[in-house]
C-alpha cells in the first residue's frame, strides 16, 4: 500500500502542474496546452543530452540528480497512509521533510552559481533571500500542528483531526492553512512572488537558476519542483482535511485536495499581479504574522 | 606578620641591592655613552647605592618606630641624588618632587609616630586611629599609595633603571613594613578604622594606577603606576589579613599569599624595570609609541618584556595569579568587584602597551646593546621561579 | 562516568591532529623560521585545553586548577592569534582576545566567589558572562570574528572546534557543581540560556551572511552554532524545570544530547572548513571572498571538502549537522506537545530560532561555496591558483570522515543518552539520508543511460541570457548573492558600502566596483565606544597629574584631612 | 614658667599669621628662625621645674641643638641660597596673603576643634601645644602649596616641622637622645640636599619658580605641545 501510493504520487506529480496551467489557460481564454504537456516534456527532454557551460565542475553536473533525489527522499517520507504508513515514514519528523526539500535548494542554488553567469547569480540571490523568510513560517505552521495534534512527527501531524475537534478549532486551521498557502506559493515560485512561466527575465527566481540547464538535468529540474508542488499541496491538504478511517480513501482525498489547490493556485495566478522584489519579504512576515496568530487562537481558546 | 614581612624583606632587599648593583656595572657605562655624560660621578653613585641599601636595611631592623622614620627618612635623602643622576632638567624634576612630597609625607609619619607613642601612654583609641591616619599618609606617601603617590611616576621613570628598581622594589616594601609595624600595635577597637582606611586607599590606589596606564605614552611610567597598583594590593592585602580572624582556616594560606605577593611584585618589577632601561637605552626614548616591533628588532627583549607584563598582570604561571586569586577570594563582595574591574582595566592596557611594543613592524631600529645587560631581567624572573619551586618542595 | 569529559576531549584531539597535520604544510616559505613558535604556542595551547577538561573533573572540590588551566589556554591561544605578529590587524585582535579571556576570568572568580546557594542566581550570570566570553555568547563573542581572522588557519580550527565549545563544558560543570535539588534554578538557567542561545544562533549567521572575509564568516558562523548548543541545552533545563510533564527526562536527555552531539558536528565540520579557509588562503592570498572565484577546478579537493563540510554545517541532510539539529527540533517540538505554556513558548521560540538560524545559514554557506569555489575567478592569484600539498587536504579529509562516522555515532549516542526517546525519527532522517545518496546515485547513472553517446557531455560557454561571452566580471560576487538579504537587515547590520571608482577610461569601467564591509554591531556599536568613552574618561582624570607640585601637595593635605575626620568621627 | 610658655605658643600662632601674610622672603626667613629659637626653648619652658627638679643635661642638649640648627643653622641657609641664587626678594602667592591669613585664621579654630575631640587631658601647656601643632604644621603646608618659588617650599617645610616639634614637647614625648638628634640630623640634611637641589634648578632651569617644575606628568595628550619625551640625537 505505502509504496504504491509513493509511486502514484511520483508518478501524478506533473499532472498538477497540468492542472493550475489548465486552469490558468481557461482563465486567459486561451486552448491551453493540456493536462499531461508536462509528461510529454519530461520524457522529450531525458533522452537530450545535458550540455554544460565551460567552466562548470561537479557541483553542476551532480546538482540536478541531487535535488530531485532529496524531493524523491521527501515524498518517501511523506505519510501519504496517514496512520498506516511506512515506519519511515510514521516516525520521521516534520523537520527532516522540509530540510530535505532544502537540500535540494542548496544544491540547485550552487549550481547556479557554478554556471557563472550573472542571471543565474541574480536568481540564487533572491532564492536565498525568499527561503530564508519561509524557513521560520514553515515551523510556526509545524509547531501550531504540533499544539493541534500533541505529536512532534510529521505522520501524527497531519493524521487529521476529528470531527469535533476540527470544528472547534476552524479559525486556527484557517489560517495556519492560509499562512501555509502563502509559503506554498513562495516554495514553488508561484505567481506573487515568482513567475514560472517567465523564462528570460530579470524578474523571475527559480526559473533564472535553470538557465543553463538543459536536457535530461532539465528534466530533472522541472519534475523535481512538479513533485515539490504536489508534496507541499498535499501538507496543506493533509493540514486541512480531518481524519479518514480507510487509507485509500484518504490518499484519494490528498489527491483531489492537491487538484483542488492546483486549480485554487491557477486561480490566483490568473487574478494577481505579481508582487514587486521588495516587497515580497513584507508579504512573507505577513504570513509569519498570521501563522502566530494561529497559534494563539489555539492556546487561548 | 610583622616578623615574617620583616624576614621576607631582610632576604629579599639584599638580592634586589646584589642584582641592580652588578646591573649597574653595565648599565651605567653604557647609559653614559648613550646619554651624555653629564652625570654625578659613579663612586658617589655607588656609594649612595650602598647608603641607600643600608638605610633600607637599618629601616627593616630598627628597634624603636621612631628609629625607624629615621631610617625610612634616611632612604629619601640617600635615594634622591640617585634619581637625579643625570643632571638634567627631568631629573632634576622629579627629585625636586620627590624629595618635597616624600619630605612632607615623612614629616607627618613623624607627627603620626608621635601621636602613637603618646596614645601609648594614654591608651586612647582616639589618639591611635588619628595617629594612625597620619601614618597611613605618611609612610604611604613612601609605599606610593594613591592619591599620595604623585611622586612616584616622575621618580620611577627618570632615575636610571637600576634605581628605578631599587625604588620599586625594595623601598615601597620598606615603607609598607613600616605602615605593618604601626597597624600591628593598633588596639583592637581602632580594627574597624584602620583595615577601612587601608582598605580604601589601597582600592583607590588600585583604582589610580588603572586611570593613569590607559592611554599612558611613557613605558617607565607604566611601570611606575604599575607598582603604585600592587602596593595598593598588597595594603588590601593586609587589612583582608587583619580582619581574619586567626582562627580561619584559609589564613595561613592568606598570610603566605601576602609575602609571596610583595615577593613576586619586587621581583618581577625590578626585571621589568631593567628591560625598560634597556629600551630606553636602545631606543634612547620612554615613548611607547616610539618603540614597535620588538619581536623583529630586538627579540630577547620582545619575549623577556612580553613575559614580565603578563607576570606582573597576573597570568599564570605567575604566582601574582594565585595571589590575587586567594585576594578575591577573602575580600568583601564591593571590594573584589571593584579589584576585578580595575585590575582588567589594567591588564587591558599594560597589555595595549606591550602588543604594540613587542608586535608590528619595527619603527626605528634599536642600538646594539652589550649582552650582558639582558641577563638581569632573565635572572631575576629565573630567581622568582626558583624561589616558587623551593616553596612548593619546602 | 566521564561523558562529558569524553565529548569535550575528542574535538581536542581530533581537531588537534588534523590541525597539526595542515599546519605542517600551512606555514610556509618565510615563515616557517617561526615553526618553534608555532609549535609551542599550538603544543601548550593542547595540553591547556587537556587541563582543563581534567580540572574540570574536580571542579566542584576546588575551582583553582580550572581557573589556571583557562587562563592557561588563553595565553597560549593568543600567542597562536599573534602569530602573525607584524600585522596591525593582528595585533588588535590579539588584543581584544586576551583582554575577552581576561574578563572571562575575572567573572569567573566572581562567580566560584558567589558561589552558595544564597547568591546561586547571581553566580550563575557571571558564570555565563565567564564561560559565556569564551563560548561567544552576544553580546560578548566580539572577539571570535577578530581573533579568527587574525589567527594562523589551524589554530582558527582548533580554537573553533575545540576550545570555544570548553565553555560549556565549563558552565557544565559549573551547574553540575549543585544538586539537581535546586529545581527552582532551572528556569532561570534554561530562559537565559535560550535568549542568549537564540540571540546568538539568529544574530551570529546573519552577521556571517553579510561578511566578505571567509574566516570571518566562519567565525561568525560559530556564534551561531554556539547559539544552537545554548539553545539545545536552555530547553533542556526548561523541561526538567517543569514539573507536570511525564516524560521530561527523556525530552531533556534528547536536547542536551543534541546539544553535545552539535558541539561535536561542528567541531568536525568547522575545524574543516577553516582548514579549508587556511588553505585557500596559503594559495590565493586572500581571504576575501570577492577576489576568490573559480578555485573548484583549481582546487578540486579542498573545493570538495569545503563544499561537503559547508552544506553538513549549514545543517542539510544527509550529513550530520541534521542529526543534532534533528533532535532539537524534535524535542521543541515535543515541548510544544506538552502544551503547557511555558514549554510551548520556549519550543516556539527554539524551533523558530534555529529555523531562521538553518535558513540563514543557507545563506552564508551558498555564499562561501559560491564566492570561493564556484563561478569564474575574479583575480589573477584565484586563476592562478594550484591545490595544496597533499597533507592539507588529507587533514580536511580526516575530519569530514570523522563527520561521516558522526551519524551512525550521534545516533547511537542519543539513544542511550535519551533512553530511545524519539531514536525512530532520528534513526529515520539517518536512513532518509542514506536513501537520498542513493536516490542520487541511481539517478545519475539513470542520466548516463538516457543520455545519447554514453553521457559524454558537451561544453558549452555560459549562456547569459544572449550575452556571449560572459566575464568573470559579469559573475555574481559573493558580495552580490546575499545583497537583498543585506539590504533588508541593513538597520541592524549596518553594513557600509564601498565604492571603488574605476581608473581606467570612462567608457571601459573595468576595475570599479562595490566592496561592503559589515562590522560586528557588539563591537562597534557598544564595546567600542565604551571602551572609548572610558578611556577618554580617564584621560581626562590625568589632569590630576598634571606636573604641578602645589597640586600635587593640594591633594596630600586634602587626604590627610579626610583621613583624619574618618579616624576623629568613627 | 607655665604661663610663659603659654605666651610662647601664643606667639607661635601670631608667628603663623604673619608668615601666611609675609610678603617679603627675609621677613619669612626670620620669622621661621625665631619659630625655631622656640621650638629648641620649648621643653626647657614646659619642664616643670618646681616638682621635677632639674632636668636632665640631655635635654639641655636637645635644646641647645634645636635651637641651634632650627633657629639659627638652617634658617642661615636659606638665606645663603636666596642671595645665591640672586632671586627675587619676594614670596609669589598662588592664594593671596589675605586669604592666606584668613585660611590659617581657620585652622587655628579647626585645631581647637580637633585637639577638643581628642580629649587632652594632661597639662595646660600640651593643652594649648596640640593645636598650635596643628596650626604651625597647616601653615607649612599652606606655605608649600600656595607660594611659587622653590625656597619657600622648603621654608614652609621648615614651618611643617617646627609644628611637628612644638608637638613633641608639648606632650613631652622623649625620643632619646640619638633618635632625637637622628631627627634632627635627617632634617638639616634634608634642607642641605634641598638647597643644593635649588641651586641646581637655578643652574638647569634659570629660574627657581616652581612653575617651571611640572614638565613631568600624565597630560601630554591633552597638551601636545608640551609632550617632549627625551631623544638625543
Amino acid at each position: 500500500m505505502n509504496i504504491i501510493s509513493i509511486i502514484a504520487a511520483t508518478l501524478l506529480a506533473p499532472l498538477f502542474i497540468g492542472i493550475t496551467n489548465q486552469t490558468k489557460a481557461f482563465f486567459a481564454g486561451r486552448k491551453g496546452p493540456g493536462l499531461f504537456r508536462l509528461y510529454a516534456d519530461l520524457a522529450k527532454l531525458i533522452r537530450k543530452s545535458c550540455p554544460r557551460p565551460e567552466h562548470s565542475t561537479w557541483i553542476f553536473a551532480s546538482a540536478q540528480p541531487i535535488a530531485l533525489a532529496s524531493v524523491l527522499t521527501a515524498a518517501i517520507v511523506f505519510p501519504w497512509n496517514g496512520p498506516a504508513s511506512s515506519s519511515l515514514s510514521l516516525s520521521a519528523s516534520a523537520a527532516l521533510f522540509f530540510y530535505l526539500l532544502g537540500t535540494g535548494r542548496i544544491f540547485t542554488l550552487l549550481a547556479s552559481l557554478d554556471a557563472g553567469s550573472a542571471f543565474e547569480g541574480m536568481g540564487s540571490s533572491r532564492e536565498v533571500q525568499f527561503s530564508t523568510f519561509l524557513e521560520p513560517i514553515i515551523f510556526i505552521v509545524i509547531g501550531f500542528l504540533v499544539l493541534f495534534s500533541g505529536g512532534t512527527s510529521l505522520a501524527s501531524l497531519l493524521s487529521g483531526a476529528s470531527t469535533a475537534a476540527w470544528t472547534d478549532n476552524a479559525v486556527p486551521i484557517a489560517l495556519a492553512a492560509l499562512a501555509f498557502y502563502v509559503v506554498f506559493l513562495s516554495e514553488n515560485c508561484r505567481v506573487p512572488f515568482d513567475d514560472p512561466e517567465t523564462h528570460l527575465e530579470l524578474t523571475m527566481i527559480h526559473e533564472a537558476m535553470l538557465l543553463d540547464t538543459a536536457g535530461a538535468d532539465l528534466a530533472f529540474a522541472l519534475y523535481g519542483s512538479a513533485l515539490k508542488f504536489e508534496l507541499t499541496a498535499a501538507f496543506l491538504a493533509m493540514m486541512i482535511l480531518p481524519r479518514f478511517d480507510s487509507s485509500i480513501i484518504r490518499l484519494l482525498a490528498v489527491f483531489g485536495a492537491v487538484a483542488a489547490i492546483a486549480i485554487i493556485t491557477g486561480i490566483v495566478e490568473s487574478t494577481m499581479a505579481r508582487l514587486r522584489f521588495l516587497k515580497s519579504p513584507l508579504a512573507l512576515i505577513g504570513a509569519a504574522l498570521i501563522a502566530s496568530l494561529a497559534i494563539f487562537f489555539a492556546l487561548y481558546r | 606578620m610583622e616578623t615574617n614581612l620583616k624576614h621576607l624583606l631582610l632576604v629579599l632587599t639584599p638580592v634586589l641591592f646584589l642584582l641592580n648593583l652588578v646591573h649597574s656595572f653595565f648599565y651605567l657605562p653604557h647609559s653614559d655613552r648613550t646619554e651624555g655624560s653629564h652625570h654625578i660621578p659613579h663612586w658617589l653613585y655607588y656609594t649612595l647605592m650602598t647608603a641607600f641599601f643600608g638605610a633600607m636595611m637599618f629601616a627593616l631592623t630598627a628597634s624603636s618606630l621612631p628609629l625607624m622614620w629615621v631610617a625610612v627618612e634616611l632612604t629619601t635623602l640617600v635615594s634622591a641624588p640617585l634619581i637625579a643622576y643625570r643632571r638634567e632638567k627631568g631629573s632634576l624634576e622629579a627629585m625636586w618632587k620627590y624629595l618635597l612630597i616624600c619630605s612632607i609625607g615623612i614629616s607627618l609619619a613623624l607627627f603620626g609616630t608621635m601621636l602613637v607613642l603618646h596614645a601609648e601612654t594614654t591608651r586612647s583609641v582616639r589618639w591611635y586611629m588619628a595617629g594612625f591616619a597620619f601614618i597611613l599618609a605618611g609612610y604611604g606617601t613612601k609605599t606610593g599609595l594613591a592619591p599620595f603617590h604623585s611622586w612616584l611616576p616622575d621618580a620611577h621613570s627618570e632615575a636610571p633603571s637600576p634605581v628605578s628598581a631599587l625604588l620599586s622594589g625594595a623601598l615601597l616594601n620598606c615603607s609598607l613594613f613600616a605602615i605593618v609595624r604601626f597597624r600591628e600595635i593598633m588596639p583592637p577597637e581602632a580594627n574597624h578604622f584602620c583595615d577601612t582606611a587601608m582598605i580604601a586607599l589601597g582600592l583607590l590606589s588600585v583604582a589610580t594606577a588603572a586611570v593613569f596606564m590607559v592611554r599612558q605614552t611613557d613605558f617607565k611610567r607604566l611601570l611606575a603606576y604599575s607598582s603604585v597598583e600592587h602596593m595598593g594590593l598588597a595594603i588590601i592585602f593586609y587589612a583582608i589579613l587583619c580582619m581574619t580572624p586567626a582562627n580561619v582556616p584559609h589564613m595561613e594560606f592568606l598570610a603566605i599569599a601576602f609575602l609571596v605577593h610583595i615577593a613576586s611584585h619586587s621581583l618581577i618589577k625590578t626585571a621589568l624595570f631593567a628591560i625598560a632601561g634597556n629600551l630606553l637605552l636602545a631606543f634612547r626614548t620612554r615613548a611607547i609609541s616610539v618603540v614597535h616591533g620588538l619581536q623583529v628588532s630586538m627579540k630577547g627583549h620582545s619575549w623577556l618584556w612580553l613575559a614580565g607584563i603578563l607576570l606582573i598582570c597576573g597570568m599564570p604561571p605567575s604566582p601574582l595569579f594565585f595571589t590575587e586569586y586567594a585576594l578575591v577570594m577573602a575580600a568583601s563582595l564591593p571590594v573584589a568587584s571593584g579589584l576585578l574591574i580595575f585590575l582588567f582595566i589594567v591588564f587591558a592596557a599594560m597589555m595595549k602597551a606591550a602588543l604594540s611594543m613587542t608586535m608590528g613592524k619595527p619603527l626605528a631600529m634599536p642600538e646594539k646593546l652589550p649582552k650582558a645587560l639582558g641577563a638581569m631581567p632573565a635572572c631575576a624572573i629565573t630567581l622568582l621561579f626558583t624561589a616558587i619551586i623551593m616553596m612548593l618542595f619546602a | 562516568m566521564f561523558l562529558l569529559e569524553t565529548i569535550f576531549t575528542i574535538p581536542i584531539i581530533t581537531v588537534g591532529l588534523a590541525a597539526a597535520i595542515h599546519a605542517t604544510a600551512y606555514i610556509h616559505g618565510e615563515e616557517r623560521r617561526h615553526f618553534p613558535r608555532f609549535w609551542g604556542f599550538f603544543i601548550s595551547t593542547i595540553l591547556s585545553m587537556a587541563a582543563v577538561i581534567l580540572a574540570g573533573i574536580f571542579v566542584a572540590e576546588c575551582e583553582l586548577p580550572l581557573l589556571v588551566a583557562w587562563e592557561a589556554m588563553a595565553l597560549s591561544s593568543a600567542g597562536l592569534v599573534a602569530f602573525d605578529s607584524t600585522k596591525k590587524s593582528v595585533r588588535k585582535a590579539t588584543w581584544i582576545y586576551l583582554l575577552a579571556c581576561h574578563a572571562g576570568v575575572a567573572a569567573l572568580l566572581l562567580t566560584f566567589k558567589l558561589n552558595c546557594s544564597a547568591t546561586w542566581t547571581a553566580a550563575f550570570f557571571l558564570a555565563v558572562i565567564g564561560f559565556g566570553l569564551k563560548i561567544g555568547f552576544p553580546p560578548f563573542h566580539s572577539w571570535l570574528p577578530e581573533a579568527h581572522p587574525a589567527a594562523p588557519a589551524p589554530a582558527s580550527a582548533v580554537m573553533s572546534g575545540a576550545m570555544i565549545p570548553l565553555g560549556f563544558y565549563g558552565l557544565l560543570k559549573f551547574l553540575s557543581i549543585h544538586p539537581m535539588t535546586l529545581t527552582p534554578n532551572f528556569e532561570t538557567v534554561g530562559w537565559t540560556l535560550l535568549a542568549i542561545g537564540a540571540v546568538g544562533a539568529v544574530g551570529g549567521i546573519l552577521f556571517a551572511v553579510a561578511q566578505t572575509n571567509l574566516k570571518k564568516l566562519l567565525a561568525f558562523s560559530s556564534v551561531e552554532n554556539m547559539g544552537i548548543v545554548a539553545i539545545g541545552l536552555g530547553i533542556g533545563f526548561l523541561t526538567l524545570s517543569d514539573s507536570n510533564c511525564s516524560e521530561k527526562i527523556h525530552i531533556a536527555g534528547l536536547c542536551f544530547g543534541g546539544a553535545l552531539v552539535h558541539v561535536l558536528n561542528h567541531a568536525f565540520l568547522k575545524g574543516a572548513l577553516f582548514l579549508g579557509a587556511g588553505s585557500i588562503l596559503r594559495q590565493t592570498g586572500t581571504l576575501d571572498l570577492d577576489k576568490m572565484g573559480g578555485l573548484m577546478r583549481r582546487m578540486p579537493f579542498t573545493g570538495a571538502l569545503f563544499t561537503l563540510n559547508a552544506i553538513g554545517l549549514a545543517g542539510m541532510p544527509p550529513f550530520n549537522g541534521f542529526i543534532g539539529e534533528l533532535a532539537i527540533y524534535i524535542s521543541a517540538f515535543a515541548m510544544i506537545a506538552t502544551g503547557d505554556t511555558t514549554l510551548v513558548v520556549a519550543g516556539f521560540v527554539a524551533a523558530i530560532a534555529l529555523a531562521l538560524s538553518g535558513g540563514l545559514a543557507v545563506a552564508a554557506y551558498a555564499k562561501a561555496i559560491g564566492g570561493a569555489f564556484l563561478g569564474l575567478p575574479r583575480t589573477a592569484k584565484a586563476a592562478e591558483a594550484a591545490e595544496t600539498p597533499r597533507r592539507m587536504w588529507i587533514a580536511m579529509t580526516i575530519l569530514t570522515i570523522l563527520s561521516v562516522a558522526m551519524i551512525p555515532a550521534s545516533i547511537c549516542f542519543l539513544r542511550y543518552y535519551a533512553n530511545a526517546y524519539a531514536t525512530d525519527a532520528l534513526t529515520g532522517a539517518a536512513i532518509a539520508g542514506g536513501a537520498l545518496v542513493a536516490l542520487a546515485v541511481a539517478l545519475i547513472l539513470v542520466r548516463r543511460f538516457t543520455c545519447p553517446r554514453g553521457g559524454i557531455v558537451t561544453k558549452s560557454p555560459t549562456w547569459d541570457c544572449g550575452y556571449h561571452a560572459p566575464t568573470a566580471r559579469m559573475t555574481y560576487t559573493a558580495t552580490a548573492i546575499t545583497q537583498p538579504l543585506v539590504d533588508f537587515f541593513r538597520k541592524f547590520l549596518r553594513t557600509r558600502k564601498y565604492i571603488i571608482p574605476f581608473k581606467g577610461a570612462p567608457e571601459d569601467p573595468t576595475d570599479a566596483a562595490i566592496a561592503t564591509e559589515t562590522d560586528d554591531i557588539a563591537l562597534s556599536s557598544f564595546w567600542r565606544p565604551a571602551f572609548t568613552y572610558i578611556a577618554r574618561l580617564f584621560q581626562r582624570a590625568h589632569l590630576l597629574q598634571n606636573g604641578s607640585l602645589h597640586l600635587y601637595i593640594l591633594i596630600v593635605i586634602l587626604a590627610v584631612l579626610t583621613l583624619l575626620a574618618f579616624a576623629l568621627a568613627s | 614658667m607655665l604661663t610663659f610658655s603659654e605666651i610662647i605658643l601664643a606667639l607661635f600662632l601670631l608667628a603663623n599669621l604673619a608668615l601666611a601674610g609675609s610678603g617679603r622672603l627675609t621677613h619669612a626667613i626670620r620669622l621661621v628662625a625665631a619659630q625655631g629659637i622656640a621650638v629648641g626653648a620649648l621643653p626647657l619652658l614646659l619642664w616643670d621645674w618646681q616638682s621635677a627638679g632639674i632636668p636632665e643635661c640631655r635635654l639641655f642638649i636637645i635644646a641647645a641643638v634645636n635651637a641651634l640648627v632650627k633657629g639659627v643653622a638652617m634658617p642661615m641657609l636659606l638665606g645663603y641660597a636666596v642671595r645665591k641664587i640672586n632671586t627675587k626678594r619676594e614670596l609669589e602667592p598662588i592664594i593671596s596673603f589675605t586669604l592666606s591669613r584668613l585660611i590659617v585664621f581657620a585652622m587655628i579654630i579647626g585645631s581647637f576643634a580637633i585637639a577638643a575631640r581628642l580629649h587632652i587631658h594632661e597639662t595646660v601647656a600640651s593643652e594649648l601645644a596640640v593645636p598650635v601643632a596643628f596650626t604651625t604644621m597647616g601653615t607649612g603646608l599652606l606655605l608649600i602649596a600656595a607660594r611659587k618659588k622653590a625656597v619657600t617650599q622648603v621654608l614652609g617645610f621648615l614651618v611643617l616641622e617646627n609644628g611637628i616639634s612644638v608637638f613633641g614637647s608639648g606632650l613631652l614625648i622623649e625620643h632619646g637622645i640619638i633618635v632625637e638628634l637622628g631627627i634632627l640630623l635627617d632634617i638639616f640634611a634634608l634642607a642641605f640636599i634641598l638647597g643644593i637641589t635649588i641651586f641646581q634648578i637655578k643652574r638647569t632651569f634659570s629660574s627657581t619658580d616652581t612653575d617651571k617644575l611640572n614638565n613631568l606628568g600624565d597630560t601630554h595628550l591633552m597638551h601636545p605641545q608640551r609632550h617632549h619625551h627625551r631623544t638625543h640625537a
